[in-house]
């Protein structure tokens, strides 16, 4: 096995501007949250971002004006309320929506997954997503029975982009036994054409073997794997940390202004590198405060 | 069963969707955001589902945020992630995909969806409001709400009563129910099924078996049916025999206030 | 939550004659071997049994003539080699086979799972099992590209039989850390109508809630539970025992000489229940050898 | 690199196989019966894939019966269940759908493939001798060889080189090689692709690039190309600079004996 161990600098770099990404986690769970302020740092931009539920990764893109078009089955913040970056992008005309239920955009991951063309499914039958997008969602027969469904492209794209818990340096990422499930991160990683995972820790090879069903990501779907704890931060790593609901809320309030200078200025600009921006953005205590190991 | 005389109206709410539950049911609750969303979305349905499992539906199980059957005799006092990952539950689904499938086998009786539009025929939008590729305003987008409508067998929409959220017709259509009501649900393919009750803070509707409009059924005691309609951007069917909303018992308001939510986590606002 | 804790006996009534039986495990490997004899027991027949890899409990139900279709990705009996009774079967015409591609077969079982009418493949194109069964593979069209595939029927069946590790009364399914995945248990198990596992150990649900992340079968999958310790005997269940070599090699040397008649007598018609048959192939001393705890 | 004058011809395919893999390589290894079929399905390429790693191929990984890159270098005693399941590794996929997916989208570079019945163009048959619907010999079935051919890049066959093997035409298509030549896979609606090389216990074959038909590369030095051709029953292509089959080194046989297979697990037969 080779290591694949790089910077978070190094794996940003690897994406050009205009890249297609699938990016993993779920609202304001574990997303790739230090990678995604790396690649504004590295002032990238005209993305195409793919998602299951979008959340605070996609908003960060939509304030830098870095994404011009989103596929995915929901916008905003849970309980920190609505995307505003993402939701003016939409009314404003520079965000290119394309929505898709859970059902139906879970499918065309799996198929992109399974390295077929196309998803088959029923769920969007009647509905506005069918009606609005005949470039995505096609009629097609049951061959069987002949009845109506809907093909769906698979849900292909440039990079993949997921923060995990543990690896080893050959990118082998394993979930602890008690975790939070509600993603698509083990469908994606599977549908990844170049995987890069940022996680919590590296451990020696030797940690892996001990548990290899514990292995959600093996090594040989990964291009880059990155060591980046709080990774997530302000976002929840489940079983690391929780939401630093203080941060969300900060970030709420400017967002709703429509100020997003200055919280970029603040942690995406002035910080170098990850340590800076976990100064900038954390103390001590309140890193603590918010560990739940 | 004496009835209270002294209840709020999210335990009206509460009370109400319980009645539709039956044993043996599996509910799937949605994600709500802060508020009163939240409320609706998650509040009052986890609430109605452990009162039913207090009452008359010992066997019924939730589906919330990828946990099957999570102990709803230990709802945890916060709901952050750490919260959510160590809660007691019977299955932790490996991953979205299980419960898709789940849905789109149609392994759920009920769900609970809430939205700011709803039409006459049970359709509901929760995508933009105005032109959808140029929207007025821009909203959360389809989440499951779509795959509810289209695969559970009994969907209930809670929500409250507003002008601007009953409307004529959805201008973007994420959920479908009845359609343009008749037929109309089967003939563009979908499967039986479509939305049971309307339970809001008013009245509650359910929909005209033949015309699949949109049709009141009983009123609750603080309110009447001219305010009702009065509050509808459509003048909904009304039952030969509209009612008065059951009241909760006492013996269930007890139920909801000091076993269920003493903590005041699910009723929030 | 409903207890769903039956006897062997009564799970293996619920199944009547003529069903078709989806049977999980893995060629020797866990398989609901008790219930299958049990079936046999009670002189069901005509069974049609969709499998992945079948082995021995499609063998087992051929020597006793009680299959008629089987739907698979192959037939034999790993290291104890060919499958007797069934290469009898269908050499003689009693059993219609039909033939599928692991990843065919397994996306027959994922379209079922997802309630969905049919899966799409480019597996069997060109091969002869598109050739030969025009009932079940149908050319299909990717709407965007015009590119030529396959659709095949969700594999759906009546029963599916399953057989785990422990469970509580309810039906919560948990695998142990270390196991052996390769099989389609779980996703056979989403696919199932009707659900019956038979697990090594039933245990508290209080055990269950411990490690929710375990359950690869939840209770509203399952339709009957049922404890058999050695329930997949004289195959190995991952972590609990190994294959049964010497059983193994007894009942080929009786198969090869088509004398399953004999094997039938000792081990399915005279034990009276499942602990009577444990004393007929086992001594105390064996299980003890056989055992991997 | 002194060559060796005393080998085995299993020893002859193992370093043969190596030889045609490269670092990065991630390989499938099928599922074995006993005996002679073992070796061929999984003792000759777990070697071979050992081999490569320790001389030019070290970030080579196999997987073998739902293990992703178990540690070649902790080849258990035995096969039974139980020293599969603790074989250290480093993924456990979590069920057979993972593997699936891996193969249909191409992840795959090489496989190791063996059957009954071969024919010129390279296709397989391991499901049935004689008629399909009544079968003289009813074989094992598909297994995930179909899906080799149709998804790896470089599918490696392995066998022994018998008349009865080697025919004009397989009874039954299991596995698309290069289906009847020429362009004929692809217009079958095929992706790229098809068997690389054929190693066998006397000789090595190719597919000609064009034509497509089986073509002898080198042969053995205990054989010779009237031997090699009279255990076929089709007449091969013969390129035209058949040389001797490069034998082991030294090295490579000190490796095979006392580091890969001292205790004679894989090389059984």
């Amino acid at each position: 096995m080779k290591s694949k161990l790089v910077s978070l600098e190094d794996a940003a770099s690897l994406i050009p501007s205009g890249s297609s990404l699938t990016i993993g986690g779920s609202i304001i769970r574990r997303s790739p949250v230090a990678l995604i302020r790396e690649l504004l740092h590295q002032k990238k931009s005209g993305f195409t971002v793919l998602a299951y539920p979008a959340g605070f990764t996609t908003d960060l893109l939509a304030g830098a004006g870095a994404v011009d078009r989103v596929e995915a089955v929901y916008e905003g913040l849970f309980q920190f309320g609505f995307s505003y970056n993402f939701r003016r992008g939409v009314e404003e005309g520079r965000i290119d929506i394309r929505d898709f239920s859970e059902v139906a955009m879970a499918s065309r991951f799996r198929a992109a997954a399974a390295g077929l063309p196309f998803a088959v499914t029923d769920a969007l039958l009647g509905t506005g997503m069918a009606e609005h997008n005949p470039e995505q969602v096609r009629e097609i027969a049951d061959p069987f029975s002949g009845r109506k469904l809907h093909a769906l492209p698979a849900a292909e794209s440039d990079f993949t982009l997921l923060h995990g818990y543990t690896a080893d340096e050959y990118g082998n990422v394993q979930f602890p036994v008690a975790r939070d499930a509600d993603d698509l991160d083990p469908v994606m990683a599977k549908a990844a054409n170049r995987l890069i995972v940022t996680v919590e820790k590296i451990v020696p090879h030797s940690e892996i073997l001990k548990t290899p069903n514990l292995t959600y990501i093996p090594h040989t779907w990964v291009e880059a794997i990155v060591e980046v704890p709080f990774g997530a931060h302000p976002l929840s790593c489940d079983g690391y940390y929780d939401e630093d609901e203080l941060h969300m809320e900060d970030y709420q309030r400017r967002m709703k202004e429509g100020d997003f200078a200055s919280y970029a200025d603040l942690y995406i600009a002035k910080p170098q590198n990850h340590a800076e921006y976990l100064a900038a953005a954390l103390t001590p205590e309140r890193l603590l405060q918010l560990s739940v190991r | 069963m004496t009835s209270s005389s002294n209840y709020s109206l999210n335990e009206l709410m509460v009370v109400a969707a319980a009645r539709e539950l039956r044993n043996g049911d599996l509910i799937f609750v949605g994600v709500g955001t802060a508020g009163r969303a939240f409320t609706m979305a998650c509040g009052i349905p986890i609430a109605a589902a452990r009162l039913a499992q207090e009452t008359h539906a010992p066997d019924l199980a939730i589906y919330w945020n990828n946990l099957l059957s999570p102990d709803l005799q230990q709802i945890p006092e916060r709901l952050t992630q750490h919260y959510l990952t160590t809660w007691p539950t019977a299955a932790q689904l490996h991953n979205c995909s299980d419960k898709n499938d789940m849905l789109s086998k149609g392994r759920f009786d009920v769900s609970f969806d809430s939205a700011p539009q709803i039409d006459r025929y049970g359709n509901l939008n929760i995508t933009a409001i105005g032109d959808y590729r140029h929207p007025k305003r821009r909203l959360i987008g389809a989440l499951a709400q779509t795959d509810h409508f289209a695969y559970v067998r009994r969907p209930l929409i809670l929500t409250d009563l507003k002008k601007r959220t009953f409307v004529e017709k959805v201008d973007f259509i994420t959920s479908v129910g009845y359609l343009d009501g008749g037929n109309s649900r089967a003939e563009a393919g979908l499967r039986p099924g479509g939305p049971s009750r309307v339970i809001t803070d008013k009245a509650i509707f359910g929909f005209h078996d033949e015309s699949r409009e949109m049709e009141l059924l009983t009123v609750h005691e603080s309110s009447s049916i001219e305010e009702v309609v009065s509050e509808m951007g459509f003048l909904p069917r009304i039952s030969d025999n509209v009612s008065v909303t059951v009241a909760p018992t006492e013996h269930e308001i007890r139920l909801i206030r000091d076993v269920i939510d003493p903590r005041k986590i699910l009723l929030v606002s």
